[in-house]
């Protein structure tokens, strides 16, 4: 029996499922009930979560940009948020002309489910986790597929040249980005010999992210891009597409893609934080489950936190720019890490942990070094031009001058 | 197995729901004054021209096939992954090829220029 | 009844009924979204099957990239979609075609079933996963397939990065 | 539990209704569409058979979902192939009816 202060979700789970099972409710139906409140509160608190998200974000990014945020509805600016959803809650839906009603619809719901749908597998502690699937990582990579299914719907329900052609945009960014996404969650299913999740991270005595830096460093890369945050924002590249698919959205279903793109930018972190930096493991995770919560949160909040900085801190890709990245450096560098590091350690397995520590990662490092070299001269020849030549910049000391001659160029 | 699908089932009819029934209720509490200026779809304030549902360039779906090959490959790979700590030598250098056909692949798309982004 | 043949029938129904959806739609691009449903229905009938592994791939490879692909070729192709009829004259020679062979199936498994063939249900703690990617690999199991699958694959890139790129310029 | 002929009606009935989309649309992709639905019976049917069937030997067979896994290489295969031949003759010829292509006619 599990004591409240070690573990108090299965002190409830237990105590809810006796409750039932006192109250006459058949085994089958106590399991269905129990389950369906678990759900309901998970989704609760992962929606509740994005609220919190929404102000650290605005915060931070303040800061980053030497603003303040927001700072005028509550303490320090904390109930900024939720005077935001109340103000969206009551915005009309605005329905354009033409549109395809059932997908226009569908769209912003399958959006947010498809982000939640992720939570159902994470192993949150040592003994709370939702659905421990023997396909585990497939399905998150899964899960992503109904989320691009979301945008087609959307873009093409609008009846908007803008939102069809920024939703086959997005699409074209995120299944490109899926491909090293994929291959490089190929490692920790390798190392642990298994899809479960829960099995996965219990076979993190060492992070797989010490023992496979550089597909961890790939699938953080491929997975900002595929939540369309900066620097791959282009999905929502004001200044190109409008707003990208959402652009006839308004009032909740806009809210909802929002939402949606908040959720999936800390559910990455989650995934993240499960599959290489060891999950819920910790000094006393083992006998107290719930340090492991605390854990799990803690990283995928450092993970969330590097995201913001990416986010406050990078320029924008161009598209071609964004394709060349993955298709010509993420991907090949995914697929022979792979080669590498399946031979290697078939052969360093049977050794000392510390020399298979040490030897996977001096692989790594060399096999990172060598196709760097090999991949960026590459790019190097066959750079292409895309821009005019550079001009000189106005700076105080050469504006007259230089508007005099008229430029360099 | 089952009973895990079950609470995936539960939980993705749930995470729909709550959604679903939020805009609902949003949709009730929300002005409704629809005319047909706002409705129209909103092209940078120019008149629409033509349908929407526009032709695209080749360039999508050369990605898109790229993506699907890859896709596939990788999904057939998992459960030699799975697999892998109790795989003989053999079976690992089978893998290495099966990847390295697919590297030359990749190279050929790269080589044949399907994979810049005109 | 049981709660899980109910789960059957209904997903059955949908698939089916969205099948026939996709096959009466005009609009190309509605006809995509109904073939998603039926594509749903069927993952979830893999899960009926206690066959995870192929449940999630179905959503990987036939929603995640089959359908997407369909999706763009079919905006690449828009302008010659909409105009004339959408079946061809041989509509019922095909539906009686199509008839007779649902008939004939039918009849051949429920003729099979009735042979007293002996089945038995999947343990429901088999894991499906390890044992497929042993016999991929293995040298007496299924090891030429899967490079041969490889191969076709590459084919395929190949072929299609091939046709697809021949007269650059040429198109519109 | 579920009876095997339900699997197999099942299978059959999409298997039909795909055949017909293959005889009787004009479209291109819709034909196409036709054939995945085709292949996703076959695949309901070769999985049903491995799960009432495999442990009848008492080991696991895993000979049906090496099949399955091959379709879906094969159903990728297909696709990008007839796509890409659908997206080459609509170039050539501003189609993707398959009567009034003559392609092959010369």
């Amino acid at each position: 029996m599990a004591v409240f202060w070690q573990d108090p979700i299965t002190f409830l789970r237990l105590w809810l499922e006796n409750l039932l099972l006192s109250w006459g409710v058949p085994a089958d139906w106590a399991l269905v009930i129990r389950f369906a409140v678990g759900a309901v509160l998970l989704v609760t608190a992962a929606l509740l979560l994005v609220i919190l998200q929404l102000w650290l974000e605005r915060k931070l990014i303040g800061r980053i940009q030497d603003r303040l945020g927001p700072n005028r509805v509550g303490p320090w600016g904390l109930l900024q948020p939720i005077a935001d959803v109340l103000k969206i809650f009551t915005k009309e839906h605005i329905t354009p002309a033409g549109a395809d009603r059932i997908p226009f619809n569908l769209a912003p719901v399958l959006s947010v489910a498809a982000a939640l749908m992720v939570w159902a597998v994470i192993p949150f502690s040592a003994t709370v986790f939702g659905a421990d699937l023997n396909v585990g990582i497939l399905y998150l990579l899964a899960v992503g597929a109904l989320g691009e299914l979301a945008i087609i719907l959307a873009g093409w329900g609008s009846n908007n040249k803008y939102a069809l052609l920024g939703a086959l945009r997005t699409v074209a960014q995120l299944i490109s980005y899926s491909v090293p996404m994929t291959l490089s969650a190929l490692v920790p299913v390798m190392f642990s010999g298994s899809l479960h999740l829960s099995v996965i991270t219990r076979a993190q005595e060492v992070w797989f992210i010490v023992l496979a830096p550089v597909p961890a460093l790939i699938f953080l890369t491929a997975s900002v891009a595929e939540v369309g945050r900066a620097p791959f924002d282009l999905p929502e590249a004001e200044s190109e597409l409008v707003a990208g698919y959402s652009v006839e959205y308004s009032g909740l279903k806009f809210g909802f893609f929002y939402v949606a793109e908040f959720l999936k930018a800390f559910t990455v972190s989650l995934i993240f934080a499960v599959l290489f930096l060891g999950g819920w493991r910790g000094p006393g995770a083992e006998s107290y489950p719930v340090l492991g919560f605390v854990y799990l949160m803690l990283k995928s909040g450092i993970v969330y936190l590097l995201m913001i900085l990416f986010r406050g801190t990078l320029p924008r890709f161009r598209i071609d720019q964004v394709m060349d990245l993955n298709w010509k450096v993420l991907t090949p560098l995914a697929l022979i890490l792979l080669m590498v590091i399946a031979l290697a350690d078939y052969f360093l397995r049977g050794t000392l942990p510390l020399v298979r520590i040490l030897g996977l990662l001096c692989i790594n490092g060399l096999a990172y070094l060598v196709l760097d070299r090999v991949l960026s001269s590459r790019e190097r020849l066959r750079r292409r031009l895309v821009a005019q030549p550079v001009r000189p910049v106005a700076r105080p000391e050469n504006l007259i001058t230089s508007s005099d001659v008229g430029g360099r160029s | 197995m089952l009973n895990a699908w079950l609470y995936i089932g539960l939980f993705t009819l749930v995470a729909a729901a709550l959604p679903a029934i939020a805009i609902f209720l949003a949709g009730l509490l929300a002005p409704k004054k629809p005319n047909p200026i706002k409705n129209a779809t909103y092209e940078c304030g120019v008149e629409t021209v033509g349908p929407a549902w526009t032709q695209l360039r080749v360039q999508y779906y050369l990605f898109a096939l790229a993506f699907l090959i890859f896709d596939v490959e990788s999904v057939l790979l998992f459960p030699w992954a799975v697999a892998y700590q109790q795989l003989p030598l053999f079976a690992i250098v089978e893998a290495v090829i099966f990847l390295a056909i697919l590297v030359g692949g990749l190279f050929y798309a790269w080589r044949k220029g399907a994979l810049n982004w005109q | 009844m049981s709660a899980l043949q109910w789960v059957f029938l209904v997903t059955a129904l949908i698939t089916v009924s969205a099948a026939v959806m996709m096959v009466a739609s005009r609009r190309m691009m509605h006809a995509a979204l109904w073939l998603a449903v039926a594509l749903l229905g069927v993952a979830v009938v893999f899960v009926t099957l206690e066959a995870s592994f192929f449940a999630v791939v179905q959503l990987l490879v036939y929603i995640g990239s089959i359908l997407i692909i369909i999706v763009f070729a079919i905006m690449l192709t828009q302008r010659s979609t909409e105009a004339g009829p959408r079946l061809n004259p041989f509509a019922w020679g095909a539906a009686g075609v199509a008839g007779v062979v649902w008939a004939a199936l039918t009849y051949i498994f429920i003729r099979w079933l009735m042979s007293g063939t002996p089945l038995q249900e999947l343990g429901a703690s088999f894991d499906d996963v390890v044992p497929l990617g042993k016999a991929l690999v293995d040298a007496e199991g299924f090891a030429v397939p899967f490079e041969v699958a490889s191969v076709l694959l590459l084919a395929a890139l190949i072929g299609a990065v091939y046709i697809a790129f021949e007269r650059r310029g040429e198109g519109s | 539990m579920i009876p095997l002929s339900w699997y197999l009606i099942l299978s059959a009935t999409l298997f039909s209704i795909g055949l017909f989309a293959v005889l009787a649309r004009r479209h291109a992709i819709a034909i196409l569409m036709g054939i995945e639905l085709m292949l996703n019976a076959v695949n309901i049917n070769l999985l049903a058979f491995w799960h009432y069937w495999s442990q009848i030997k008492g080991v696991p067979q895993v000979s049906g979902m090496v099949f399955a896994a091959m379709i879906f290489v094969l159903a990728a295969a297909e696709t990008a192939v007839a796509l890409a031949l659908i997206i080459s003759a609509y170039r050539r010829h501003h189609t993707v009816v398959v009567d009034e292509m003559t392609l092959l006619k010369g």
